[in-house]
């Protein structure tokens, strides 16, 4: 923000008493919000606290049930449809996808092509967008097709839509759920710098840290009631974290038991080569938790995919209990007690347009058989339990899954993979969009399950993530696996220099183990 | 505010059950609605006679509108089906008119053709899931090809003629067409049964689950265990089953089959299966939706044969309008009511 | 003599019952001429639509570079212009059934007569029917064949006092038959007569009169000459006690009148007209071809 | 690290734009299969007559498949266009026929025909893109609708006969079909006009771009500011001005329109498309992919046309496996392509 001495520059976007229900549920309660140019404004909250809800009605996607928006001090009702663009505001909604057969230079300047006459100057645009896409130091091809890219490829090109936009106002629900630290990073300079022009931006994130090192004053809801709205220098951590959940936050990983090195290994993999994967090799043993980290596109989730048969295996041997396996469905890799968790929630992970009961069970229906004919009780009672013991809130049971805020979205999905009951789980992103207190709850049960002798493989961007839960952390690059870091040796720099290629080797030895 | 929030959620509840009905129901007040204009045009459209005429006649293409349901959802399509039934017809005759050559006429000369029949049916489907998922060919091509063999395959085995069931075997064969049974006609029975098992299947079993999840994101659907080949491969093949029943009950009707058979079929059964209320685009289906939507199909050709008010040549255009006007009121309410929400 | 001559059929393919006789007697002429005349070569083509043929004849004159051409147009003002084409590439030219407007272009044509069977059928119910006595007509596809039969039978009874009661198109198909006279039959409680105007409907219309048991009220006639028609006739079918000819054999006079322009000696030309008679169950043996599927 | 990567996306860039290629010369390499079939069946099949002939015919069809790419590209599909020419057609007839009845024969008489064309083009287009944008009804049944309707409407003006254009206008007009200008005859001018328009309305300007992203996501097509139903409504409008460009080649062919004009168009003109490579659920356009479909469609019809050693019955048949052979080589060797990458 600016300088302590210069006055604050006039508001440039105000919700003024914002009020909203979906029907008869209401989700919003009486907000009041402002945002000047050149400042960040963080909003926070539970999952379901009504963040995006208020930012859909800060850009036009929703009309408030009462009360207004002002744009320069005056009330404006917003145009649908994006058309706020032309106003000056740029969004990046949580749960929009990209459109999948578009390029990605496309994709960036859809809606805003630029043209020479009526044809579209089409090697601009590519340049520009490989420049922009530069400046964000990610390597994807403006040619290549979104359908193509990883979830977290989609979260830098939604990024570099969005920055590119001659934004007035920023609005960004989450943008870095995805992405892991070098990518954010990067995406923090451009922050800096558009902020450095003048541009007013909203960031929603549920990651602290993140909100710390960003923001000039963060806004706390909960229950769609708005709770604070203070700068940040007033705050810690915990103290947001307290707002937050309105409770105290106390560890937020449970304590790591010692690794059991006798434990016998459950999960062997040899030498695997697939698609974006080269030579990996490694073991999982009994009641471990392995974690996985990496930059983006270093092949993780390809590794856990090729495992459950979700891509073929070009080479190599996997060892599942000792027994070679090689799982040509994930209906195989399910039986035999391997359940994934794909990270990529809106494009693989559920169905948006069914309900939540019908997106918990699909993966284990078969369970819920009376004699003949699916059983709609014992369907209501595994979503009743899933509900509790993940905490999904959903105001109106009756939602589509797409309606529900993203954290929900999440743990229905984590709620949905553990109705399987398996012996070795892989969650890609476990926590993506997961507030903090949800966060700690997950952590707590990804803990108890490793100690009941589960064995648990957690690929994750957020090194801390990695970090605080893992017994053993596996780092990739490139499709190989560039180390393998232990007890004391597992720390966010150490881990970076293997991500980096920086170092290499060194633990290969342990991976035969 | 949990409390207050599952009361409040227990009341949306019943709102929400309340809005699925009127939604299922859209099709079925567009079917009361065009009863209405049919009695009023001729109090005959009401007798037993034309009810009875309507409900058999729209068996043959509800039965095959339930196959397409399944299809339909699991984001597929079969355009196949009129002239798969068309062969179907011709090979039961051919097998029938050989087996009364050889060993004389008895039921079993009947069940011998219903079970070619059906072996036929299952086959062509079959053929027509296996293209798509296996051979990676989109199923508007496979279906459009098929379409054209089984076409011409009938044309050629009845040498661009009819082929005749024998008189006999026809005698034997004819009540599963004409007679009824608790004053319901037999081919009505059938369509309740087949609509009935559909029913069930699409909303009572996995498999009905594993389709919508299918048309709707096959990628979550591969992700979630579900053996998508397969059980794409399982619509068409119940799509052929189908085609086969509606084929055994058609036959005993006129005893013959001939290119011009089932001619156009495939679009009634597809409308059917939209004016219903499922998702061209797959990931929805609704088996009642399409027993309605076929009755009103029937019902609209019943209802221009019962009036002179309006030029023949124009028929084809008074039944667009009126399958238009149909889904526009029901998606219309529908609208209004999601306003409203 | 010895010189190959290629002679192209283009006729429309086997859609209806009538079609598939066509299509039939065709392809017995083309084994039989070819085998008699090895000099002789026909092609044989069939189409869809008009637009099918015109492409069908031109084809024909293109690639495959026919000497004669006998066509049974789809309809007939279309293909006008084709034919020419093929008149013009030095084809001679038979024409069949359906005549084309410009008669000049055509050698010899091999006459059906669409307006003869409208009239023979209402010269029928005339004598079966009296004034006021009720019937109602099945019609066709919606095409010029259709419109000619149906002009020329209400103008046949024009006078007569017999009522139609309606008419509606069943599309020369069975199932299309059998649902229309259902239809007739709920809503007309005393119908008299059923004018077919085509065997295949005609077949359908005895099935719904059938169920419904009114089979002794009425009587339909149908038209074409299908086999398992003329043979009920033969066996004196109370219910279908007549037929108008239209044979689909008419195909193959016109291919053998064809042939013979280049087997007899003198040119052939001019125009064989075929009647429409009424089949009876004294006339009824010398047109039924058991072999034939139509 | 930046480096390497940057290779690694550089070598990648290479071969997409490789694989794009073979991609994009699938349906192409179907098309020479399928000539050399014919060459080899009967040599005159390269004749220049014969080729003129084949890409002739193909430009009505191929016409109208440029437009029916847009529509489905952007997720919608006509199944309206056949009738709707037919009906274009009778109306360009009578049209005609008054002004000649009037005011004697011009060049004027049949540009006015044209212009009736064009206008009643881009008005059936019109309504069928309103009826399902503003009216939110399934563009399937809205086209099946409009499909009766047309089809109705011929049959009713041309008193379930033929309409003929005026013997002295059709002289006038009949160059427009039967000419050539560079021994390329006009209609292939025209399609190869329409072609090329299409093209660069497809891959370089904004409107296409547009069409892919409704096609692929409306969701997020409307939420980057696109006027969604305005585009979608202009696919409709520019398939009605495809059809009147196609009616416009096709009245001088054969001078008249009938209730069989027409007819199944709609299937072969989105069997070009699929054919072509555009995906029938929308998202993905190529519209030299639907020339090349359009092109083997016509050709299978006259290879057929060129021998007759396969019963005239099976013609159906043939073209049905080609169809789907083609495909399946097309998909097959992309399939193999990309396991191979
Ligand atoms: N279209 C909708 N219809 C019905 N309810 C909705 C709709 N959109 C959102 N909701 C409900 O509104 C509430 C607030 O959702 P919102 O997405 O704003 O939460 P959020 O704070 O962004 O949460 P998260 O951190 O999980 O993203 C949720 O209970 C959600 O189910
Ligand atoms: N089926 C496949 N075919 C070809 N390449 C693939 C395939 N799957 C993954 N890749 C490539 O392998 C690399 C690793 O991708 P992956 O998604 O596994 O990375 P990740 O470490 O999980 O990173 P992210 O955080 O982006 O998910 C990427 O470059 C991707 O394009
Ligand atoms: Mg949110
Ligand atoms: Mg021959």
């Amino acid at each position: 923000m600016a300088g302590q001495g210069e006055p604050a520059p006039p508001v440039i976007l105000a919700a003024k008493r914002i009020s909203k229900a979906f029907g008869e549920v209401p989700v919003l309660f009486s907000i009041d919000f402002d945002i000047r140019p050149g400042e960040v404004h963080a909003i926070i909250g539970e999952n379901g606290a009504g963040k995006s809800t208020l930012i859909k009605i800060l850009s036009g996607l929703e009309q408030p049930s009462s009360g207004h928006v002002e744009l320069d001090g005056q009330p404006i009702e917003l145009p649908p449809d994006g058309q706020a663009g032309k106003l000056g505001i740029v969004v990046i909604h949580q749960e929009l996808n990209l459109a999948e057969h578009l390029t990605v230079a496309d994709s960036i300047f859809l809606g805003r092509e630029l043209k020479q006459g009526p044809f579209l100057k089409l090697r601009q645009m590519r340049d520009e967008a490989a420049r922009i896409l530069d400046t964000l130091h990610v390597h994807i091809d403006p040619e290549a097709r979104i359908s193509t890219l990883s979830v977290a490829d989609k979260q830098m090109v939604e990024i570099a839509k969005a920055i590119s936009r001659d934004a007035r106002i920023l609005i960004m629900d989450e943008p870095t759920a995805v992405l892991s630290a070098a990518e954010t990073k990067t995406f923090f300079e451009q922050v800096d710098r558009l902020k450095a022009k003048g541009v007013a931006i909203i960031f929603i994130s549920h990651k602290l840290d993140e909100v710390m090192r960003l923001a000039d004053r963060v806004t706390v809801l909960r229950d769609g009631q708005l709770i604070a709205t203070v700068g940040t220098e007033a705050l810690t951590p915990d103290s947001i974290a307290q707002m937050m959940v309105g409770r105290e936050l106390s560890n937020l990983y449970p304590p790591k038991h010692e690794a059991d090195v006798d434990a016998d290994t459950v999960l062997a993999v040899r030498n695997l080569s697939a698609p974006g994967v080269r030579d990996v090799s490694f073991a999982l043993r009994r009641g471990e938790i392995l974690g996985f980290a990496g930059l983006i596109g270093s092949g993780r989730t390809a590794v856990a995919e090729a495992i459950v048969g979700l891509s073929p295996i070009e080479s190599g041997e996997i060892l599942h209990e000792g027994k070679p396996v090689r799982f040509s469905d994930v209906s195989q890799s399910v039986a035999a007690g391997i359940a994934y968790m794909t990270k990529d929630r809106k494009g693989k992970g559920l169905l948006l347009s069914a309900n939540l009961k019908d997106n918990l069970t699909l993966l284990t229906l078969k369970r819920h058989y009376k004699g003949p004919f699916l059983d709609d009780k014992s369907e209501t009672e595994a979503l009743e339990r899933a509900v509790r013991r993940f905490d999904i809130r959903a105001r109106d049971p009756a939602v589509k899954v797409g309606q529900l805020s993203g954290g929900n979205q999440q743990k229905l999905m984590l709620g949905k993979m553990m109705e399987a009951e398996p012996e070795i789980i892989i969650i890609d992103e476990p926590t993506r969009g997961i507030d903090v207190g949800t966060k700690q709850q997950i952590y707590h049960i990804i803990a108890a399950l490793a100690s009941e002798g589960k064995s648990i493989i957690v690929i994750s961007s957020e090194m801390q993530e990695v970090i605080g839960m893992a017994h053993r952390v596996v780092v990739m690059r490139e499709g190989r696996i560039a180390g393998v870091l232990e007890g004391a040796e597992i720390a966010e720099a150490e881990i970076m220099r293997y991500a980096a290629g920086l170092k290499q080797g060194g633990a290969n030895e342990r991976l035969s183990a | 505010m949990s409390v207050s929030a599952h009361d409040r959620a227990k009341t949306r509840k019943g709102l929400a059950g309340f809005k699925f009905d009127l939604k299922t129901a859209g099709p079925l007040v567009a079917l009361i609605v065009l009863c209405a204009i049919g009695f009023a045009l001729n109090p005959a459209f009401a007798s037993e006679g034309n009810i009875a005429n309507i409900l058999t006649r729209s068996a043959f293409i509800g039965i095959i509108a339930v196959g397409a349901t399944f299809v339909i959802t699991a984001g597929g399509i079969d355009l196949s089906v009129g002239s798969m039934a068309a062969f179907i017809a011709g090979m039961m005759i051919l097998v029938m008119n050989a087996a009364v050559d050889t060993m004389g006429v008895s039921v079993w000369t009947v069940l011998l053709g219903c079970g070619c029949s059906v072996i036929l049916g299952l086959g062509a489907g079959f053929i027509n899931g296996f293209l798509t998922t296996k051979g990676k060919i989109e199923a508007f091509i496979v279906t459009l090809g098929t379409m054209g063999i089984y076409r011409s395959l009938i044309t050629y085995f009845a040498n661009g003629g009819t082929l005749s069931l024998d008189s006999s075997a026809r005698e034997v064969y004819r009540p599963v067409y004409y007679e009824s049974f608790l004053r319901i006609p037999i081919p009505v029975w059938v369509f309740i049964f087949v609509a009935i098992v559909g029913w069930v299947l699409m909303n009572r079993t996995a498999f009905g689950r594993y389709c919508m999840a299918i048309g709707s994101n096959e990628a979550v659907a591969r992700y979630s265990a579900i053996k998508v080949d397969r059980i794409k491969t399982i619509t068409y093949v119940l799509q052929g089953l189908c085609v086969s029943l509606a084929t055994i009950i058609y036959v005993p009707r006129l005893g013959s089959a001939s290119s011009a058979t089932g001619v156009l079929w495939e679009l009634e059964a597809i409308a059917a299966v939209i004016i219903g209320g499922t998702v061209l685009k797959g990931g929805f289906g609704r088996i009642g939706g399409t027993v309605v939507g076929a009755l009103i199909l029937t019902a609209i050709g019943n209802i221009l044969n019962l009036t002179d008010i309006i030029s023949n040549y124009l028929n084809g255009a008074v039944q667009g309008v009126i399958i238009v006007v149909a889904v526009y009121l029901q998606r219309g309410s529908f609208q209004r009511r999601r306003k409203a929400e | 003599q010895d010189e190959s001559v290629t002679i192209g059929v283009s006729i429309p393919a086997a859609t209806h019952g009538w079609t598939g006789g066509l299509n039939w007697h065709a392809q017995e002429a083309e084994k039989r001429i070819e085998e008699a005349y090895p000099n002789i070569d026909i092609v044989l083509v069939t189409a869809d639509s008009p637009g099918d043929q015109a492409s069908d004849i031109e084809d024909l004159i293109s690639v495959q570079q026919i000497d004669a051409l006998v066509v049974l147009p789809f309809e007939s003002d279309p293909l006008v212009e084709p034919v020419r084409q093929a008149k013009e590439a030095g084809a001679f030219i038979t024409v069949v059934d359906r005549g084309l407007p410009d008669t000049t272009i055509q050698d010899v044509y091999v006459a059906g007569n669409n307006t003869e069977l409208g009239a023979v059928s209402a010269e029928y119910f005339k004598s079966r029917l009296d004034e006021g006595d009720n019937i109602v007509i099945l019609r066709g596809i919606p095409t010029v064949i259709d419109t000619e039969r149906f002009d020329a039978f209400m103008a046949g009874i024009e006078g007569s006092g017999i009522n139609v009661l309606d008419n509606e198109f069943a599309n020369w198909n069975r199932d299309d038959g059998f649902e229309v006279m259902q239809d007739f039959l709920s809503r007309f409680p005393d119908i008299d007569g059923v004018w077919a105007q085509d065997d295949d409907i005609a077949m359908g219309v005895v099935e719904a009169v059938r169920q419904a048991g009114r089979e002794d009220e009425m009587f339909i006639v149908g038209g074409a000459g299908m086999k398992d028609v003329i043979r009920g006739i033969m066996e004196g079918d109370e219910l279908i006690p007549v037929d108008v000819l239209y044979p689909p054999a008419m195909i193959a006079t016109a291919m053998d009148v064809t042939v013979a322009n280049y087997t007899s000696n003198g040119p052939v030309r001019g125009e064989y007209i075929l009647g429409a008679p009424l089949v009876t169950p004294e006339n009824a043996e010398q047109f039924y071809f058991p072999d034939s599927p139509f």
